[in-house]
This record gives structure tokens, C-alpha cells and sequence, in this order.
């Protein structure tokens, strides 16, 4: 299979983005203008953007914590999500959820879950619907090293293969579960053996080519139509701490220093710079693009109302 | 009008549900072939077959998960959990996500979900299967919570929380499923939050729910024999909580007792109580609002010792009795 | 005397029981080289070293059976479950096993298991990471339920918790963490089902506890201006619940408010108001009993709207002055 | 290894026990003796007498609801079974309990759990405290097959493995949760294959010959204090219906009836009689005393006391 130009830049656009929202995230909070936390996926950009690049609008994601990856490359809108971030009412969620809540229905997000763990069942109930409704599109489910080893994981992928449900389980193995590193929290090297103590088809890869990915995305979506459940786990790196009080006294700067050097946008440039003919201007150009579409996010996001006190509680129920 | 049990009630309105709406599919534990642990949908898989009426793991978690997933995609799943007490194993499930799926993605999902669980003791299960856990999700804002008494309610409520657009959490009582009672044939529906007087009285209500109703009855005609009208007010569903009716009764009777099965502290008691007492009902008491539940503890295997901790009644009778100023 | 934070003298009392009693082991996500979420056990693995100050996987259910089956098994283990709302993914284990593993097993085995976990809103941590849970495991016999508002109570209690032989919850509040407060040096212990008297006073009573406890501290200081006497009583523990304590504070002042940041229905407040109706107190209440309590509702993300569901200072004077009669 | 003439008689005698302690309780049920519900294990005694006959005193055991063989194979008292499940003071439980929460601290047995895979994590709990606490034994914990879909199972046994402790899971496959056969519930035909998602061994073997099973937990104890955690799933059939009041219509006669001629004491016996010499006397005394220490257990259990109402709230709280 060979990408098109057009799907490559908007692959590295992506990522840039991405990237750039979250430098930008981090630095309004040290502006004081965040009530909250936030999760940074820095160095793993190429995870949510290859994989949901491949999605069509009619296919379902079910977010991570850190998923403003998954949420940029399922197409969401950076001035909703910058909203969000920032608590307004323009916000996706109107400022209810904060960004470990984005969920946009209208692009096939379920949401972003708080509870590690807690959006996998949820995600096989959306794959089942969407079997049962004949609607042609796969559900796909992000989770990280750590959630796998909660009981809900198990739980949801046993179910989901004794359904044989069109859903994709991405794994996005970033070595650590908040300090705790997969060495500690798991006996395996392999996180996608797990696939195998429910009779689906398990992979790792490269989480930091996002290419790659993109194209596993591809022929996984094809898979899960056709015979079931698929269990995909992409190995990166979090640059970045857990949250933004990680002492981060857990590991290495060298182990750390290491991963910068794979860093996939970096990669990428390189890549289509060596292999896709992009010239540095071109690619400088995605770059200003996403720095000025983030810039844009945050004016859009400053000048927009908080919600109004009256509403509070507006949505608990449905009427 | 014809009789049919509590259990049969429930297979005939989720049956008519299902016929009429292609959306609502049934999960759960051995619903299929087996016809629920209670017989609750015996038959349902031969009518609705297997995609619709869907066996699954023990995966109590997975079941509700899948549920709230399905409801957010476009169905209106039913799922049945085998015993309200292994509503613990999928708390999260049915807590942080089901509950609040809708206010924390700022209204963009609803969430028609409808969690049947049977409740209460009575039957010999002790500790583990035989809890009465409404006072968890009363408190959880985001969930109904419903409590039929009787099978032409167990009919006409589920058919309500099967329409409603949130979750809700059906709870049967266990020792009502081979009660009989008159049901209307075909289409009913009974809207949440709307209290049943089920025996007017003016000198004591009663307040309770579920299958203490039955018994507040029978010691309501105890007592009716030495001169206590007692009205006994039957609440439905707890959340949405029909406070109006609770603060009538009290303002009318200026008397009140408070039944449930489940363990008194804590209890939903104790929120009725408060209705009552932060109302201008509070002007009109005639005596300390009482509460006669179950006591504080887990539910023993002994039979003797079971009917010990609940209320009977006996127990009822004598309350009301105490509560008018009556020794016996 | 010196003053150290909450957190402090959480990690303090912890410190100094692992100190003297070899069979406690501290067990939970994060708490080693990390020091756990909000700081608690900072430098406690370099002094216990990891066999018992242990990292976890993310496995809510495992880490409290965990600790059911070795305080079964003659450990005093104090596991950390890293806020409070992820009880609910552990809730089987806390309710169905912790709790009754005693009771059921007939007495022959004692669970001497403190649960720690932070509680409450106010960081926008949003639905998910905010809630007050209290209500559900004082409904729930055969565990205990503990809230300090204080440094010096969170350093007490803790001790008196490790030291029980029964399964405790001891809720931390969040806000508090880094509150700072004078707390004696070396061995003490604060007794269970104890309420404080915070500050005395004759015209109206509140009832109160955990962080809210401060507030109801300011909104009496304010009403004091205006000639309202707030008597603050702070329950300290849920489970045991000192009745007595509010039955005469009750009695003293005739007039009580309510106040949790938990959701008001539902919610521990409408066991106290039972308490109070339901004892001597009711004949000397003077107004009807309130509460000013969180709304009933997930809590939010944005900063306003976070306070604007749960009690603030103003709100509980103003819930004071029109109890009192006065207006604002 | 060969197992000495007097443990193949303990073997014999503990089924024959389970299976007479049963069919009485079956019978004590018809005559209404009994308010509650039972969960029977004829056709799997083998499973439980064959692992806890292995075990000694100090070794604990987490039962399952289903565990008449297993509280009998690590000796507990066949009075004070059946006082508690017919509710009375002098059972295990003090009445309190029921047959789905027998426990017995004298002799290792951490109860029975009515959560269907509740009782993993706590074995786990209890095999950390034994290692921490520097005793020389080893945990043995049993569920059935439908109980290795939960959640709970999963985070067990991986925390078991993180943390490598002496612990036996042992999975009772008798082929069915209820009414769903294995095949319905997990998409693997093999469970030990479970086993690889923890990086711990596995192994499956014929759960009805009570020999070899005593002989494999004699290896796996020695193999779990060295190495950590293993998983063997003991293949059998339960005969009986799920508990008292299910309709069986899940599954054909002839399936029940093919696993009859595989009847675990029919075929001890026989292997008694061939291989070890033991004589039909011999082998109809030992039923004969089985059958005999039934009927005084029932005799005992049925003089003793009620508990008294009084009492209701006594173990609450340990004061
Ligand atoms: C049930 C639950 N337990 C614990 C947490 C706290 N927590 C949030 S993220 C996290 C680490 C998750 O690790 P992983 O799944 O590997 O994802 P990553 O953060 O590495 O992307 C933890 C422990 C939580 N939010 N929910
Ligand atoms: C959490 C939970 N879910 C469901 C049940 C109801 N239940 C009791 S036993 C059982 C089947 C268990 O199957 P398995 O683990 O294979 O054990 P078996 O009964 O076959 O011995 C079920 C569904 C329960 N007790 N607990
Ligand atoms: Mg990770
Ligand atoms: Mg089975």
C-alpha cells in the first residue's frame, strides 16, 4: 500500500498540531489559567494521529486521559477542544469535563474516561451497537500498558471475542503506569500476548512510526470486519511527565534523553524529507500551520464565556 | 382482571417493549436458554432469538459497560445483573460512567439504560445475595431508581424506565417474583416519581417501598382493628423521589414511620425523614418521625435469624402502635 | 506546639505505627518512589523498604482483596486506593468482602484493613475524581467510616484506624492535604464515635464534618458579628456516629444545620436529621432541621461551577441567619 | 512418585464422604430442612479431595460455592459442615454462613465465597501475608471456569505474578458458568492458557483422576514457593443440575450421561482394585464408613441449637 502525499502531510500536520497544543496547554498552566490537570501524550503523537488518520467518520474511538492525539486525529476541532481545556462554555463538553472528559459525537468519539480502564466495556457496547445497527465501521478502544491490567480490560475483551465484534483495542504502550514501569506492573515483555487468553489476534509495533501505523490501522479495520476482535499494541515513550506534578523521580534522564531521540515527529520530518521528497519549506509550513491553528484554538477558547452558574445543573438528567 | 405473578409482569413488559422497539436488546447472565436466575425471561430467546436476547460471561462489569457503550451508540439496552448485590462488582460501571456519561461530555450522549437487578432477603442466600443497596444510587445523581411493589407497577414502571433517556436501575424484589396481582393487558405505563396511597389513614402514615409495602398493609389492618388508620404510602421509585406525597401524608397524619428492608443507617430512611422535617409538615407533628428497617448488619444464612433483622410485621404493627401512643 | 500539614501527619502516623508494629505493610498504586498521588508516603519506601511499602499495577479489586486476604491472614495491612471514586471499581471487595468477611465466616476471622483514600472536589479533577462517598460505606455494616477535618485528628484517628481490628475507611480530604495545623509529637490516639465541639455556641447548632468543618468554622465566625451563637460540632467519624453528641447539641440550641459537601439526597445528612427527630431533641427543636449540602449533581470541571455545587462559607451563614430567623 | 496405600485410602474415603454428604443434603433439601441453596460438585470430587489432600495444615485454601470436596480434602469436620448448613450454632459459621460461606481458620480454609471469582484477590492477600510473615507454606485457590472471566481474576493473578508469590490458582473447568457452556463464554478451549497474559505456568490435566491430581499439587506446591504463581485447570463435569432449582435443559442427557461412565469414584475404584490391590471389602467398608460419618453428621448437625435471635448481631464487629 503506498499513502498519498496529501494523507502523509496531513499525518505530520497532525502531529504538529498535536504537539504544539500541548506546549501551549502546559504553558497556560503555568499562566495560572488552568483549574485542573491534564495528561500530555509528547512522543507519542504518532499513536492517536496513525491510528485514527485511518479511521472513517462513521467509526467510533473510545479516548484515553491522554488522548489529545486521538482526538486531533479523528479530526476534532483544536478551538473546542482549547475551549474545553480552558473550562468555557464553547467548550465540546460546555466545560463540564475538562480535557479528561473531550468527547465529540458528531466526529465518533465516545469520550475520554477518568476511571483507568473504565471506557474499554464501553467501547464493545458501541462496537455492539453498531453490529447490530449494520452500520459498516469499526470501534476503536485506546488504552494504555497500565489499564491493562485492570479487571474491566479483561472483562471487555473476553466479551468482545466471544461476540466477535468489529473493534480494534489499541494499546498504547508508553512503558509506564504513572511512575511504575511495565517491568513492575506486568511479568510480560509482550503486551499484546494477552490477546492470546482470549483466542483474538494480538501485534506490537513501533508506536513512533506513525506510517506504520497508519497502514497496521488500515488492514486491522479490515481485519476486525471480517474476523473479529484485534488487539494492536503500539511501544512509545511519554517525554513528558504523568501529570503536571510528576517529580518524575522514577527514571532516568539518559532513559529519557534516549526516547527524545526517537521523537516521531522528528522521525517523520525525516522521513518524508528522505523518502516523500518534502522539502523543509513545505514541511516548515505545516508546522506554521499548526502553530498558527493553535494560536487560533486559544484566542477562539480565551474570548469565549464561561458557563453560566444558572446551568449548573443543566444535563444530569436528559429530559 | 386477569392475575399474573410480579415475574411474569416484568417478562410481559419488556416482551411488549421489545416487540414494538427493534433498539431494545436484553444482556445478561444466563437470560437466555436458562430464563434468568428467577425465571424472569423464560422464553424470551426462543421469541427474540439470540441477537437480542444475548447470554454472556460472568463479566459484571463488561455487562453494564457494554450496556452504557450500546446506549451511547443508539440502543436501548436492558441488562440484567443476577442479584442486586453484584451491583458491586460493576459499581464503577454503573456509577462513573452510566450516571454521568451525560453531564460530564456536556449533554452530547444520552444514556437509556436499564440496569434489573433482583433485591432483598427472604430467601435463604445470607450475606452476598441478599442485600437492599437503593441508598447507594439514590445518592448517585444521574440514575433513577425504581422499586415496584406490586406486578401490575413491576409491569407499567419498567415499561417507563425501558422509554426513559437515562439510566435507570430497576430493582425486583425477590420475594415478590411469584406474588400475583391484577395487570392490565397490552400498553401502560406508570410515570416515575409519583407515589401510591395504598390504604388512606389519618391518624399515621406510612412510608416504604418495594416489598415492605406488603407487610406496612398487614400492620396497617393489625392495627386498624384497635382503631389506627394508617395510611400507607407506597413510593414507586425513590429517585425521582415523590416528596410531595411524603410531606401530604405527614401535614395529614402528623405522625409518620418510615419502612424499608435495607439497613437502617444510612438509608433512605433517613433522606424521607429530612423531607419531612425541612417541610412545613414539620409544623404539623404530633411525634418523632420513626423508622422501622432493617438493622445494621449483613444479612445472616439462619432463617430465624434472616427474619430477625428485617422488619415483620409484627414489628410494623408495633411501631405504629408506639407511634400513636398505644401499648399492645 | 509545631505545626505540619494533613498530609504530614497522615504520614507521620503511618510512619510511626509501621515503626513499632512489624505486621503493617502498606500497599497501593504509586506510593513508593512516587510518594503517591498527593504526596502522602513521600520517603516512606526508603525508610520500609519495598516489602512493605508496595507498588501495585493499576488493579483497584486486587489491591483491596489483597488486603482483605492478608489482614486475614495476621497482617494489619493499609492499603491506598488513589481517590476516593475509584472505590467504586473496588466496591465488591470493600462492601462484599471486607465488610462481612467477619460476620459470615461466623466470627473466626477479624480484618484489621485500613483503607485509605482521598475524597472531595475543589481541584478540578472533574466527575470522575471529586466525589464524596462517605454515604454508601456508613450504609454499609461491619465497616467503619472516618473523616478528619484536622491535622492533629487525621494524624489520632489514623492511628486508632490501623489499630482496630475491624476494616476502616478513612477518607482523606483532598483540600486539606496541605493545610497546615498543630499536631503533638510521638504516640496518641483519638477515640471512634467521638464528635468535637469546635466552637460552642447556644442559638444554633451545625453538624458537620471533614473539610466542610472549616467552612461552617468561618460562616459561625461571620454570624457570630451578628449576635448568632453557632455551636460547631465536627463528627470525626461517621461509623461509629456519635448520636449522643448531636442529640445534645440539638437539645442545647434547638435549631440545627446539616452541612456535607457529599450530594445532599441521598446523603449522611439525612441519617443525622433522623438521629435528631427520632430522639428527646425533637421536643426542643425550635425550627424546622436543615441542610446545606452539595447539590445533586456529578461535579463539574470549570472552576465556578465546581463551586457553585458544593457548600461555601456564604451559603451556610446564610443557611444560619435564616434558620435563626434573620434575614441577610 | 507413589503414593502410599493409606493416602490412596484417604483419597477414596474423602470422595465417598463428599459424594454421601451431598446426596444427604440433596435429600435434607427435598424434605424441606433446609432454606437456602446448595451448589453440588458430585462429579468433580476428585478436583477438591485430590489438591487439598496434598496440602498441610499450615497451606491455605480459598473455596469456591461449589466446595463440599474441597473443605472435605483439606479436613474439615463433616459435623460442623453440616450443622452450618442447616443454619445451627454449632456450625462452622455459627449458622451465619450457609454452605456458600463454609470457612474453617482451624484448618486453613480462608471460606468460601458467594461472589463468583471474589475470593481470588483475597488468596492472594493471604499467600503475601504467609511469605511476608516467613511461614514455609503455600496458598491454593479455586475457582471455576466461568469465575476466570472476571475482572477480579485477572488483577489476581497478575498481581501474583508481579509480586511471585507461593500461590496455586486452581481452576475447577467443569465446562460450564451455570447454563453457559465454556464455549459461549470465553473463546480459548484451553484455560491454562490464561496463564501466559501473567508470564506464569499453566497446565491442564484430567480433573477425575484423583491420583494424579494429588500427585501434580504435590509437584506444584514445590514449583509455586520457588517460582511464583501457576495456573492448573483440572478438566471435569459437574452431574448435578447448577444448584437445587435449575431446569438443565442447556445441555442433552447423553452429555451428562457420557461424563457418568467417567464418574470420578467409579474409576478410583476400579484403578484401586487393578492397580493397587485393594480389595471389594475394602473399598465397600470405606464406603460403608463414609456413609456412616454422614449419617452421624446429620444426626449431630439436626440436635444442635438454633442460634439464638439474640445473638443476630454478635461478629458484626470484632470488638
Ligand atoms: C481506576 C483508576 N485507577 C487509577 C487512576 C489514576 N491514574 C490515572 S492515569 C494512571 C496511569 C495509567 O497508566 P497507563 O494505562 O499506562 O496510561 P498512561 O498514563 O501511561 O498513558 C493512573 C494510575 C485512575 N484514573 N483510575
Ligand atoms: C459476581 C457474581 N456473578 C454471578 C454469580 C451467580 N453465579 C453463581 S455460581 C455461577 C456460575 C459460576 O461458574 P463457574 O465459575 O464455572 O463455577 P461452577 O458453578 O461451574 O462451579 C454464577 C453465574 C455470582 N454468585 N457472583
Ligand atoms: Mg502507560
Ligand atoms: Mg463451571
Amino acid at each position: 500500500m503506498t499513502i498519498t502525499r496529501e494523507k502523509l502531510g496531513e499525518l505530520y500536520l497532525k502531529m504538529a498540531q498535536t504537539r504544539r497544543f500541548e506546549e501551549t496547554a502546559a504553558r497556560l498552566f503555568t499562566e495560572g489559567k488552568v483549574h485542573g490537570t491534564a495528561h500530555f501524550c509528547i512522543g507519542e503523537e504518532a499513536t492517536g494521529v496513525g491510528v485514527c488518520s485511518a479511521l472513517a467518520k462513521e467509526d467510533l474511538i473510545a479516548q484515553t486521559h491522554r488522548g489529545h492525539n486521538q482526538a486531533i486525529g479523528k479530526g476534532m476541532s483544536l478551538d473546542l477542544m482549547m475551549a474545553e481545556f480552558l473550562g468555557k462554555e464553547a467548550g465540546y463538553c460546555h466545560g463540564r469535563g475538562g480535557c479528561m472528559h473531550i468527547a465529540d459525537s458528531s466526529s465518533g468519539s465516545l469520550g475520554a474516561n477518568g476511571i483507568v480502564g473504565g471506557g474499554i466495556p464501553i467501547a464493545v457496547g458501541a462496537a455492539f451497537a453498531l453490529r447490530y445497527r449494520k452500520v459498516d465501521a469499526v470501534t476503536v478502544c485506546f488504552f494504555g500498558d497500565g489499564a491493562t491490567n485492570e479487571g474491566a480490560f479483561h472483562e471487555a475483551l473476553n466479551l468482545a471475542s466471544v461476540w466477535k465484534l468489529p473493534i480494534l483495542f489499541v494499546c498504547v504502550n508508553n512503558y509506564y503506569a504513572m511512575s511504575t514501569h511495565i517491568g513492575s506492573h506486568m511479568n510480560i515483555e509482550d503486551i499484546s500476548i494477552r490477546a492470546k487468553a482470549y483466542g483474538i489476534r494480538g501485534e506490537a509495533m513501533d508506536g513512533n512510526d506513525v506510517a506504520a501505523i497508519y497502514e497496521a490501522t488500515l488492514e486491522a479495520k479490515e481485519y476486525v470486519k471480517r474476523e473479529g476482535p484485534m488487539l494492536l499494541v503500539l511501544n512509545t515513550y511519554r517525554i513528558m511527565g504523568h501529570s503536571k506534578s510528576d517529580p518524575q523521580n522514577y527514571r532516568s534522564k539518559e532513559e529519557v534523553e534516549g526516547w527524545k531521540k526517537r521523537d516521531p515527529i522528528l522521525l517523520f520530518r525525516k522521513q518524508l524529507a528522505e523518502a516523500h521528497g518534502f522539502s523543509p519549506a513545505e514541511l516548515d509550513a505545516l508546522d506554521e500551520a499548526a502553530s498558527a491553528d493553535v494560536a487560533r484554538a486559544v484566542e477562539f477558547a480565551e474570548a469565549s464565556p464561561e458557563p453560566r452558574v444558572e446551568d449548573a445543573l443543566r444535563d444530569v438528567y436528559a429530559v | 382482571m386477569r392475575e399474573i405473578t410480579y415475574a411474569e409482569a416484568i417478562r410481559e413488559a419488556l416482551s411488549e417493549e421489545m416487540r414494538s422497539d427493534d433498539s431494545i436488546v436484553f444482556i445478561g447472565e444466563d437470560i437466555g436458554i436458562y430464563g434468568g436466575a428467577f425465571g424472569v425471561s423464560k422464553g424470551m430467546l426462543a421469541e427474540f432469538g439470540p441477537e437480542r436476547v444475548r447470554d454472556t460471561p460472568i463479566s459484571e462489569t463488561a455487562i453494564v459497560g457494554c450496556g452504557v457503550g450500546a446506549a451511547m451508540a443508539g440502543l436501548r439496552p436492558v441488562v440484567e445483573i443476577m442479584f442486586s448485590d453484584f451491583l458491586a462488582v460493576a459499581m464503577d460501571q454503573v456509577v462513573n460512567q452510566a450516571a454521568k456519561a451525560r453531564f460530564q461530555f456536556g449533554g452530547q450522549f444520552t444514556v437509556p439504560l436499564v440496569i434489573r437487578a433482583p433485591s432483598g432477603s427472604g430467601t435463604g442466600a445470607a450475606e452476598q445475595h441478599s442485600q437492599s443497596l437503593e441508598a447507594w444510587f439514590v445518592h448517585t445523581p444521574g440514575i433513577k431508581v425504581v422499586t415496584p411493589s406490586t406486578p401490575a407497577d413491576a409491569k407499567g414502571l419498567l415499561k417507563t424506565a425501558i422509554r426513559d433517556a437515562n439510566p435507570v436501575l430497576f430493582l425486583e424484589q425477590k420475594l415478590l417474583y411469584r406474588v400475583k396481582g391484577e395487570v392490565p393487558e397490552g400498553d401502560y405505563s406508570i410515570p416515575f416519581g409519583q407515589a401510591a396511597v395504598r390504604r388512606e389513614g389519618k391518624d399515621v402514615a406510612v412510608v416504604s417501598y418495594g416489598r415492605m409495602v406488603g407487610r406496612c398493609l398487614e400492620a396497617a389492618a393489625l392495627v386498624a382493628a384497635e382503631g389506627i388508620e394508617t395510611e400507607v404510602i407506597d413510593l414507586r421509585t425513590l429517585a425521582p423521589l415523590d416528596r410531595d406525597s411524603i410531606v401530604r401524608a405527614a401535614k395529614k397524619c402528623g405522625r409518620v414511620l418510615v419502612v424499608h428492608e435495607a439497613c437502617q443507617t444510612g438509608g433512605v430512611g433517613g433522606e424521607i425523614v429530612a423531607t419531612i422535617v425541612d417541610s412545613e409538615a414539620f409544623f404539623y407533628l404530633d411525634a418523632p418521625v420513626r423508622r422501622c428497617c432493617g438493622q445494621d448488619t449483613p444479612i445472616p444464612y439462619n432463617r430465624n435469624l434472616e427474619d430477625s433483622v428485617v422488619p415483620q410485621t409484627a414489628g410494623i404493627a408495633e411501631a405504629l402502635r408506639g407511634l400513636c401512643g398505644r401499648k399492645s
